[in-house]
């Protein structure tokens, strides 16, 4: 057995600070590596080590192959954990770990082609017993082709990148006049996430729900799935919120849905951490979706309710250890709740919003958890994901957690960019939500109350008395400004301008 | 000393009738208000109204005089329009017009490609640049039928934000 | 029933956030109460109203029982919550509390009478037919009685302030010759800390385990037992460290000390939140020490292990509820440690360090439960207690929990005054800690380790460097301070000195 | 341009030899680092030294050119000497002698009581003054034989950290 005794995080952001993290606590060296625009980054900053790779566009930085392997061997990393997004699910670089003796943790080179190629991913569950969704068999490369599928099994349709994962590159299609610049957009998009431009079809299910199932296995044969997740709040075909259990499963569904996603594990030999998604309908039909061959952004969920460290899991089957529990050994305890933070802007249809962050106060206490990578003070970078925290919380059932996601919420202000903040708030004040009814849809089904504003006009008054108070203070001080050495931290004060009106 | 202060669409008209130490008393559109206010130099406020607990948060815009300020509830531009602020605004009133005309972006990001040069005839609705940002693309489209007077960026360009991209004519 | 909708917190610092994020959890309206020295105190901004009680000395302020009374009465608070500390063990202000028709949030005035007269306390438990620790019948005025005890019970002898708790108005005497300055500063602490100067003896036991049951009970005469903590990690007979389970512990003991505690809980008919603390023995006797009749700082491990919100169950007691679980209901799942960190000097005997906080950046993730009150730029007061948060961990086992706690401290940064962090560190790396093998001597027992240094040469030299460049950078840039607006936050920036040289 | 610095009781000589943007050659007591810093406004530094990450947080003292400095590891008191501190501490050291006939007090607190006069006679080890702080009672002693030459502070006084309580002769 390999003990691994450095990492490199392959990654940023987030995620690399939660690998970070886990290996501290194993202590286990970490390395970093930094694109031109993160030298300031955390992720930087936390790890014992670190060294620069690239431009700031990701191209020529976190999917720089040959020159990530290069640090690794320099600075003897027994290791990479590539995250997630980037490299996480690109073949080629698993391959080429493997070749330059250094552990890729993660699944076999080729069940990452296998799997991350959704046309063959089709195919292996096709053949595996596990219901899919109809669509084509393989990559559609012209209009025509498109056409002639929607002929065959009705709009409306959906187009995915072949290459894809996280919502990039795919495009609902609604009506035949769509489908040029959906190809195009998917196209494009999934071009310049994944260097790949292969598209496919999937029929839409109507009212769907996106419930995924987490499965840990090593390198003896030992599957065990970690229960459900349920992400159907999504904004763009991206996950906002996600919980588990999920208020739609019955313990017979999640017996037989967790069943087959352990059979689909073992369909295609697969080792390491791993995520099954299933559209699930209003009649509880499932249909495998993909298979996600990494980390998932909303893994934390299952480890609040099963207590079990995924990262640390997925060392030890890198290591080739053989998993500790059994599915016998694992439970559901209580209620997770996720809410993603990103910088963007809810009341302009979600546009990122890069920019210096100004002030951070983290949401603590009781049953919370936060994720995230930001500090005052940080710019964040335009090339990246507009992702900069996850929070976390749990509750002994789910009206608790509820409640404590809106506390924390509540506690959460990042000023200086836009952030999701209050609409996720508001998401916890929505009654569907709260009633555990909603699918996909859920955004724009109820988007008259997600989007409105709460005002107070008194609290408007106060907005407007404080501005009102610090012109004051600037007119009124600016002679005394430079006379003393003020640190640059935040200092309460009696209102100074007295002597000035 | 009375000023205006712009909230979002409201324009409001605020003095201050009397201090002492922290204790405020402060007139907002004819309402009074008598308040306990705190506030650190960069802009974290804690007033206290009747002993109702508020806290603001003002980020200071690149602009003088101009905020963001975050609340319990929302996020607000304010701008305080003092005897200068006013000046310059009719002096402005009188030369240029209003500025759609002008496309801008409103966050960073990278140019992915123009799509009009100068001298092109555009419809309204018409996508004239797209832009990427945090590996999502926007397109953005003509406000009104007109011919592109200038274009300011190319395909590669890093934006900020707020910078003008495209005026028409 | 009576359903609260708003409370009073009558206390500051990271209790009175703590009750208050629970009370926003349950839609119930939060009022806090501040002193002259307290008016941007966290706990003031948190809380949907707050008013002022008084000068900063707590007698003045937060010991002000008709002052606070008649806030609630005039903001219409239907029930007050004292957090820990200043009023949550005093019968006259729960006596008050009903007179005025106000819920107190604990038990009746008169177990807390019963209880919080640590003489009458011992009778009480003597005559339940729980074990106690030999020492005086009652109060002791004279330096001869203290001899004459000491010749009964022999030396070492403690000396305990009847009205205390959290380590306030304490001493040991190992010799006669220690016996006049003990009895003084015990008398003086206890009066200035609860206002009552009564002392009284109990013998010293060698190698003592502080363990204590965490005890909840409704108005219905129900009463179960959260199991045990164990506190045995203390310094100037203070706790400093908590975990749970304990270490030490068996699963007979725990049966035992268990029934013990709720025996002795049904005794004085009590209902609330309440702790039964105990000394164990090496050879695992165990003796009655004292009820704390309140919430306890170290309560969120309990928390933790059982999934319980003590804060809520309390409200749900005093509104009249039943207790919603049973003994077989609650289980202890993993484990838990709580660090509490002081602002205090470690290497210059705990002195506390009052002062302003420069920088705080609080450890996340998975894990991790924070609960503190200070912010960047606050002015930690000199009038109250040092402790300035609370870091709470939970791993799957104890070593887990251990490396996660090591984890979350190196992540824990506070600058600006001094702090208990690297010394918590220096715990959490003890190799008599990792075994489990302590007692409430364990920090002289280990002084050498304890407050011994880390250095790194190379980690010096970028202290000198740090130290350079920002002297450089200083004379360097004086002449354009003046000249732009620095918003007061971080902000990296590429060396500007370029052109001094 | 070349200085002393004082970490703890090392004195060290430090000197920039060149400079690439954020990319250093700093010679400390004659070993040479190539180091890449960065480092904020308010004392938060990010240094790489052969791909090794450090994280030094500088706040500075009320004194200028002294700081507290936090790593990794440990808490610093550290001092830049440059010509003008070593003019201003030779200065000193002709004029008063070392400063033991001082007792200050090393944190806020309140005075609880003093136990001398001024012209009482004490003995090193004799306790002088009690400041409470934070609920805790210390008690401050001579450090030597001596009189009591003044007393700065009385009952229920309010000091700061470092501030003179009582003078020895």
């Amino acid at each position: 057995m390999n003990k691994i005794k450095k990492i490199l995080i392959a990654n940023r952001g987030e995620i690399a600070i939660r690998v970070m993290r886990t290996c501290r606590e194993l202590d286990i060296e970490t390395v970093a590596i930094y694109s031109e625009a993160d030298r300031t980054s955390l992720h930087v900053r936390y790890a014992h080590e670190a060294y620069y790779v690239g431009k700031a566009p990701s191209s020529e930085s976190y999917l720089n192959i040959e020159k990530i392997l290069e640090v690794a061997k320099s600075c003897n990393a027994d290791a990479i954990h590539p995250g997630s997004g980037f490299l996480s699910e690109n073949a080629e670089f698993a391959k080429r770990c493997k070749e330059e003796g250094i552990i890729f943790i993660g699944p076999s080179p080729e069940v990452i082609v296998q799997m991350g190629d959704k046309i063959q991913a089709r195919e292996a569950m096709t053949a595996a017993g596990i219901p899919i969704v109809p669509g084509t068999d393989g990559e559609i490369e012209t209009e025509e082709e498109v056409l002639k599928v929607i002929d065959e099994i009705g709009l409306p349709i959906m187009i995915k990148a072949s290459a894809g994962g996280g919502g990039k590159g795919m495009r609902l299609v609604k009506d035949h006049s769509e489908v040029v610049s959906a190809v195009r957009a998917a196209r494009s998009e999934a071009k310049s996430s994944f260097g790949n431009d292969a598209v496919y079809i999937e029929k839409y299910i109507t009212s769907p729900h996106h419930i995924e199932f987490q499965i840990m296995a090593d390198q003896h044969g030992n599957v065990v799935h970690l229960f459900e997740r349920e992400c159907s709040v999504q904004r763009r075909h991206q996950k906002m919120i996600e919980e588990t259990p999920s208020p739609l499963m019955t313990q017979e569904l999640r017996d037989e849905m967790g069943k087959s996603a352990v059979e689909a594990a073992k369909a295609v030999n697969y080792y390491g951490a791993g995520t099954i998604e299933f559209l699930v309908d209003n009649d509880l039909n499932y249909y495998f979706l993909e298979m996600n061959t990494r980390l998932q952004v909303e893994h934390p969920i299952t480890e609040r309710v099963t207590g079990i460290d995924l990262v640390k899991q997925q060392i030890f089957v890198a290591e080739g250890q053989e998993l500790a529990f059994k599915q016998e050994d694992l439970h559901q305890r209580g209620h997770s709740i996720e809410c993603r933070v990103y910088a963007e802007d809810p009341d302009n249809n979600f546009m990122p919003s890069a920019g210096k962050v100004y002030k951070i106060s983290a949401p603590l206490g009781l049953g919370v958890r936060t994720d995230g990578y930001v500090y005052e003070g940080y710019e964040i970078p335009i090339y990246y994901d507009p992702m900069i925290s996850k929070l976390i919380v749990w509750g002994k059932t789910r009206d608790e957690a509820i409640a404590r996601m809106r506390r924390a919420l509540y506690e959460y202000k990042i000023t200086g960019v836009k952030t999701s903040i209050k609409m996720l708030e508001r998401v916890m004040n929505n009654e569907n939500f709260i009633s555990g009814d909603y699918d996909t849809h859920f955004i724009e089904k109820n988007q008259e109350q997600l989007f409105s504003k709460n005002t107070s006009d008194d609290s408007n008054d106060m907005v407007i008395i404080a501005a009102f108070i610090d012109y004051l203070d600037k007119i009124g001080s600016t002679d005394s400004v430079s006379k003393e050495f003020v640190p640059a931290q935040s200092r309460w004060k009696k209102i100074p301008y007295v002597n000035h009106f | 000393m009375a000023v205006e202060i712009k909230l979002g669409d409201r324009v409001a008209w605020v003095n201050l009738l009397s201090q002492e130490g922290n204790i405020l008393e402060v007139e907002v559109d004819g309402k009074i208000y008598n308040v306990d206010l705190m506030h650190t130099a960069d802009g974290t406020f804690s007033i206290l109204n009747g002993g109702h607990s508020y806290n603001i948060e003002l980020v200071p815009d690149a602009e003088a005089k101009k905020y963001t300020a975050y609340t319990l509830y929302d996020t607000f531009d304010v701008e305080v329009i003092d005897a200068e602020a006013r000046y310059l605004k009719n002096r402005n009133a009188n030369g240029a017009g209003p500025s759609d005309n002008k496309i801008s972006s409103p966050m960073p990001g990278k140019v992915v490609n123009v799509l009009v040069n100068e001298g092109d005839e555009v419809k309204e609705g018409d996508t004239v640049v797209i832009i990427s940002a945090m590996k999502m693309e926007s397109e953005y489209k003509a406000p009104k039928d007109g011919t592109v007077k200038k274009v300011h960026v190319k395909a590669e360009d890093t934006v900020d934000s707020n910078q003008v991209l495209i005026e028409l004519d």
